[in-house]
């Protein structure tokens, strides 16, 4: 256990021993050893990635044999999904932010975070093992029966993995909503909240509630596989479109998960870049709700054409078509933020504005896939391989570089080159929009997904997004260089470089590690930029007088 | 359990205030809010297994009602009144905790300890029971059923019957660990009064274990009426 | 745990009568179980009694009927997402082999027009495994 | 088409391949409409209000004007949105529902080939060949693992499960040759598990069918299983005294089974009682016949279940959907 440590200094700084990192129970800290560790799960993910682009800019199978090709893509997509979306902006930016935000000293359980961390470790070292040693070819989906009965690869540590990890996203949200429900300051009422907290809620609520059921789908098709307990073997009156019930229940709000975050990073960097108050503060904040409670009920969207019943299949069609308004009152209500405001163009704010152009793509996409009658043509299909992706990599993962940029002085104390950030966030936009348009078109020409060898017309469009696909990997590449070397180079950052409102800028960048000296009392509304307009930009030490009412300046 | 602040030394549970929370009742609320929403996940973990139940039950009827007359109803019946008293004795020691009532505390635990044991020790000999008759399907065993056209139905039948009660005793397990750790602490003088909101946390834990037999029983043991 | 100044809720006393009703109504569902045969009925009545001692043991036992309203909330949620995932499932499940055709004619059951020859058949005892 | 180089649209091949194309049309038109109007809202507002421009920046907060808008964006996509859902649940029904007069055709998918059956016997590996102009059904069932017949020239796809039936059909209504995938990904070969659909004139298809060897059409192959298998013992004609139903008729009708349920006997039903017997037991009997779980192959079994379907009863016409 760290001491009390000193509280002047900064928890970055404050204790140097490998086991004052490995054992902390500093919600900062650990939010630090997220980062390390997705990072390396999107390097090992975006490499599989590259591998399948690779593969298949010629229709014949050259690159990787079938069993290889069909191992990368689900390597790519267990480690992209488990292991790197789940975590991202919940496990780094929310370990870091909430007890900021809300003017706390910590989490509501430091030990059970650490804890998280741990499992996220162990679940992934199965399931990297499970790769070395041989693989899995299932597909992130597992489906069944294959996945239970025919498949002779190393299925099970690689579920085992996944079943593990899936503790670490339970427990990470029960810290996160009993902190937002018990260890607010005095004064921060929920509407005094920023939406980031909202939309951290809503996400710990589908965390919490959707991840058990596949915690046991998984133990079912260990049954399966090694006990003879035949649960989905049509032989025994199993029925395998069961399992893929039990799957999708937890896939689909596991799917809100992952965006939910990146949708509260948003109104957050466009607030505060357009020096204005969220339009419909509200509406934004409920809206992550509903997405929260309607992503529940959905999931049959993804089993139009897998031997469900037609009734069933409408039913799901008309919830999926309601699942989409909250998202379009979001975007409706970002792009309003905008309206009459100081707007300038730092490089969370092209990351912000690249996600409301994409992830409108993606969702708008999302409503052709929730009709039946389209879905029957462009289901397991390129189109939908386009689709998750504009929501996933164009949505999340612009929403989590953007975060990290708008946090990153926050988080090290350190300024990164505004310059060298923007190049790397148009390239990114530029490079996916190469990679993942065409899939669109061939979604619709009828190209099948998880194909390692396709026919002669698809080529065209897939050079096309493989060229992309490289464009996209240097623009990852860029910011990892640039990031690092701020921690050297980087001008020291002021206490709030970009004039934003909220508690967690109200204390010196980097943060001491217990925060706050004394609780502070709130008493202004949240995100009120028009009381306190910003003069010059950047100037580190004209910063303005922070409105929050603090017992005493706080550094 | 893993969430209270009881896990980081054998020797002694934790002190009253963590240096996280402003003030005692903060910490309480809190622990009360994460056990429940730890219980939420476990309804959500068991009812993957209930949902499974459900539908192939409304597929096999006829099955499942014959299969779930092979098991031992009054056995099943003892079983559970065993549980309930369980559930009494911890609720006494929540509320001798709450009032640091030591010696009423230690007795309470020990009781309810003593009644898990036995649920258990029942449990084992009605599957040692099954086992003689065939009837466990798992692991590779010989599933004999004699009537060959309901045998797919009893096979699944047998299969969520295991898999449920396995659960259900692997959680029972984790349960009798900690009430043996309180046990301990108790004896030693700790979790009275206002320290005793761990018992509290471990008796919503156990209370949750015990409903979760109170509908394993009927949907394992009461398919179907054994009046005809 | 309610309440450090007054009285720990619930009460020995209440604990016991608590205990007393739950077994009684453990066993009405043991005598409904063995001898009542109500066909369908039987498993309706057994989830009942078994929902009513779930419940007391939620509101006494787990002091949920002393808790706030938050927690009461997130004691619920469990068992509504329950409800969502099982009520979706069966809503697929059942309506599989739904048969949207209307007139479809009734196969003539063999009980009315043959003689009657379920009791009737001198085999009685199953056939033997392959009737070659 | 097959080798005709690239095309930014697949073709329209199918009777119900137009309606879903105009789907995707007008959800193309709104989907656009909806991403240009947000583009230039943004655009113009980041070019209008950007820092350090004059521009007027009196803020009205006027909570009607902004709960109206907010209405506004929340009614118009709604009411968009239930119209598309109600278009395409009726595409949906035009493909869930075959025609009762459609030609059927039985798909065995196996790890990674196909197996088709016509009506009339011939059998075929990976290649369907199928008249133009007449709607084919097909009743697919997988010996392995999840599979899924997809012909994107006939906007058709349905999975094919083991231990189920499941239907899908079209109607060919352009001559040709067209690419069938498997869309449920089922093992090392899945990308290899592709076949072709040739659709030929009404004329040719009938001089095919005769290119090979006379074969039994499946109903009469079903009649020999089903002396063979000695089913006769106990399903006699209808009136006469047996220990089974008798099965003359059967096909189509409702069935009152035992417990006082119903079921109609469909393929399904049949497929299942042939298997598992005792899951549904016909009211008045009792479940003595054997389960042949393991025992029948898909093809016998769909040879016996076009024999039960061709037992039409006394002055039932021939073989009923």
């Amino acid at each position: 256990m760290t001491a009390h440590a000193d509280s002047k200094l900064s928890y970055l700084t404050s204790t140097r021993t490998i086991s004052s990192w490995l054992l902390t129970l500093d919600h900062k800290r650990i939010g630090i050893l997220y980062l390390l560790t997705i990072t390396v799960f999107f390097a090992i993910g975006g490499i599989a990635a590259s591998m399948i682009r690779l593969e298949l800019a010629t229709p014949v199978g050259d690159f990787l044999q079938s069993e290889t090709y069909n191992k990368t893509f689900t390597l790519h997509g267990v480690m992209m999904i488990f292991f790197f979306l789940i975590p991202s902006i919940p496990a780094v930016l929310g370990n870091f932010l909430v007890p900021l935000m809300i003017g706390a000293r910590d989490l509501a359980f430091p030990r059970l975070n650490l804890f998280s961390w741990y499992l996220l470790i162990v679940g992934a070292s199965f399931t990297v093992w499970a790769v070395l040693w041989g693989g899995v070819d299932t597909g992130w989906t597992f489906y069944v029966p294959y996945s239970s009965v025919y498949s002779n690869t190393l299925v099970m540590p690689a579920a085992m993995g996944i079943f593990i990890t899936g503790f670490s996203s339970i427990l990470t949200g029960l810290n996160f909503i009993v902190t937002i429900h018990r260890m607010r300051a005095p004064g921060l009422t929920w509407f005094r909240l920023p939406l980031f907290i909202w939309a951290i809620y809503a996400t710990s609520l589908l965390q919490v509630l959707a991840t058990p059921v596949v915690a046991v789908t998984i133990l079912l098709v260990f049954m399966e596989r090694f006990m003879g307990f035949a649960i989905f073997d049509p032989k025994n009156g199993g029925d395998p479109v069961l399992f893929q019930h039990l799957f999708w229940f937890y896939s689909h709000p596991a799917v809100y998960i992952m965006i939910l975050p990146g949708m509260g990073v948003i109104p957050e960097i466009i607030a505060c870049f357009s020096r204005k108050r969220p339009f419909g503060y509200e509406f934004i904040g409920f809206s992550s709700f509903a997405i929260a409670i309607y992503g529940t009920v959905v999931w049959g969207h993804h089993m139009f054409v897998a031997g469900q019943s037609a009734y069933a299949a409408t039913v799901f069609s008309l919830l999926s078509y309601l699942v989409a308004l909250p998202s379009a009152v979001k975007v409706f209500n970002w792009t309003a933020t905008m309206h009459k405001g100081q707007i300038s163009f730092e490089t969370p704010m092209l990351y912000a504005l690249g996600f409301i152009g994409l992830f409108t793509i993606g969702g708008l996409t999302g409503l052709f896939l929730g009709s039946p009658g389209l879905d029957v043509h462009m289901h397991d299909t390129y189109f939908v391989v386009a689709h998750f992706h504009y929501v996933m990599v164009g949505g999340m993962v612009m929403a989590y570089l953007g975060g990290i940029h708008f946090w990153w002085p926050k988080i090290t104390g350190r300024m990164y080159p505004d310059g060298w950030a923007r190049l790397s966030a148009i390239l990114i936009f530029v490079g996916f929009n190469f990679t993942f348009f065409p899939q669109f078109i061939l979604g619709y020409l009828g190209m099948p997904r998880r194909y390692h060898v396709y026919e002669e017309p698809f080529q065209v469009l897939n050079v096309m997004s493989s060229a992309g696909a490289s464009v996209l990997a240097l623009g990852y590449a860029f910011p990892l260089t640039y990031l690092l070397w701020s921690l050297k180079y980087g001008a020291v950052a002021p206490a709030n470089p970009w004039g934003a409102k909220g508690l967690e800028w109200t204390v010196p960048s980097p943060p001491t590690t217990m925060n706050f000296d004394t609780i502070p009392i709130v008493t202004e509304e949240a995100y009120n930029y028009e009381e306190s307009p910003f003069e010059g930009p950047l100037a580190p030490e004209k910063v303005p007088s922070h409105t929050v009412a603090l017992p005493h300046a706080s550094h | 359990m893993s969430e209270h602040e009881s896990l980081h030394g054998v020797t002694h549970p934790p002190g009253p205030l963590a240096h996280q929370f402003e003030d005692i009742e903060q910490q309480h609320e809190a622990g009360e809010l994460g056990m429940w929403l730890f219980l939420a996940t476990e309804v959500l973990f068991f009812g993957g297994l209930f949902c499974a139940y459900t539908l192939y039950r409304s597929q096999a009827e006829e099955a499942f009602e014959l299969a779930s007359h092979h098991l031992n109803l009054p056995l099943g019946t003892f079983n559970t009144a065993i549980l309930l008293s369980s559930s009494l004795t911890m609720a006494l020691a929540v509320n001798a905790a709450l009032r640091s009532q030591q010696k009423k505390l230690v007795q309470m635990l020990i009781g309810t300890i003593v009644f898990g044991t036995a649920f258990l020790v029942v449990k084992y000999f009605e599957w040692s029971a099954d086992y003689e008759e065939h009837l466990v399907p798992l692991m590779g065993w010989h599933f004999e059923w004699e009537d060959p056209t309901t045998a797919p139905g009893a096979r699944m039948f047998f299969n969520l019957y295991f898999f449920m009660t396995g659960l259900h005793a692997l959680h029972m397990v984790i349960g009798l660990f900690f009430l043996l750790l309180y046990t301990w602490w108790a004896h030693k003088g700790h979790l009275l009064g206002i320290n005793g909101q761990p018992v509290h946390l471990l008796g919503l834990y156990w209370h949750f274990v015990d409903i979760v037999w109170v509908f394993l029983y009927p949907f394992l043991y009461l398919v179907g009426t054994r009046a005809g | 745990m309610s309440g450090h100044g007054h009285e720990i809720k619930p009460t020995v006393t209440m604990c016991c009568w608590i205990w007393a009703a739950l077994m009684a109504l453990l066993v009405l569902t043991y005598v409904v179980g063995m001898y009542v045969d109500a066909g369908a009925g039987n498993f309706a009545i057994a989830f009942a009694i078994a929902m009513t001692k779930a419940t007391i043991i939620i509101l006494f036992f787990m002091h949920i009927y002393y808790s706030s309203p938050l927690v009461r909330m997130w004691a619920g949620s469990g068992f509504f997402f329950l409800l969502i995932l099982i009520g979706l499932t069966l809503c697929d499940v059942r309506t599989r082999d739904l048969h949207y055709e209307t007139d479809v004619p009734e196969y003539p059951a063999p009980a009315e027009d043959a003689p009657a020859r379920h009791e009737g058949d001198p085999s009685g005892n199953p056939m033997p495994a392959h009737g070659k | 088409m097959v080798d005709q180089g690239f095309s930014w649209f697949p073709e329209q091949a199918s009777s119900f391949a137009a309606h879903v194309d105009y789907l995707y049309f007008f959800l193309i038109v709104i989907s656009t409409l909806v991403a240009l109007g947000i583009l230039v809202f943004v655009v113009y507002f980041s070019v209008k209000y950007r820092r350090g421009s004059a521009a007027d920046r009196t803020v009205s907060h006027n909570h009607m004007v902004h709960m109206a808008i907010e209405v506004t964006w929340i009614a118009i996509p709604f009411f968009i949105l239930m119209g598309v859902f109600v278009w395409s649940a009726a595409i949906f029904y035009e493909l869930e529902t075959p025609p009762v007069d459609a030609m059927e055709v039985a798909v065995i998918g196996k790890q990674w080939m196909w197996k088709f059956q016509h009506p009339s016997g011939r059998r075929e590996i990976n290649e369907l060949h199928v008249p133009l102009g007449r709607s084919v059904k097909l009743k697919m069932i997988s010996e392995d693992v999840i599979h899924d017949v997809y012909v994107p020239a006939f906007r058709m796809k349905h999975d094919v499960l083991p231990g189920q039936f499941t239907y899908e059909w079209f109607r060919a209504t352009q001559p040709g040759e067209y690419y069938l995938f498997c869309a449920e990904y089922c093992g090392t070969d899945h990308s290899l598990m592709k076949g072709r659909v040739f659709v030929l004139d009404p004329g040719e298809y009938e001089e095919w069918l005769k290119t090979t060897a006379p074969q039994d059409p499946p109903a009469v192959a079903g009649g020999k299983l089903f002396d063979s298998h000695s089913c006769a013992n106990c399903h006699k004609d209808p009136g006469v005294e047996a220990k089974g139903p008798s099965l003359v008729g059967l096909f189509g009708k409702r069935v009152k089974l035992d417990g006082g349920r119903t079921q109609v006997a469909d393929e399904a039903y049949l497929r299942e009682s042939i298997l598992r017997p005792a899951t549904k037991v016909v009211a008045g009997y009792k479940p003595i016949m054997p389960p042949s779980e393991g025992l029948v192959s898909e093809e016998e079994l769909n040879d016996l279940i076009a024999y039960l379907k061709s037992l039409g009863g006394p002055g039932e016409s021939e073989a009923k959907p």
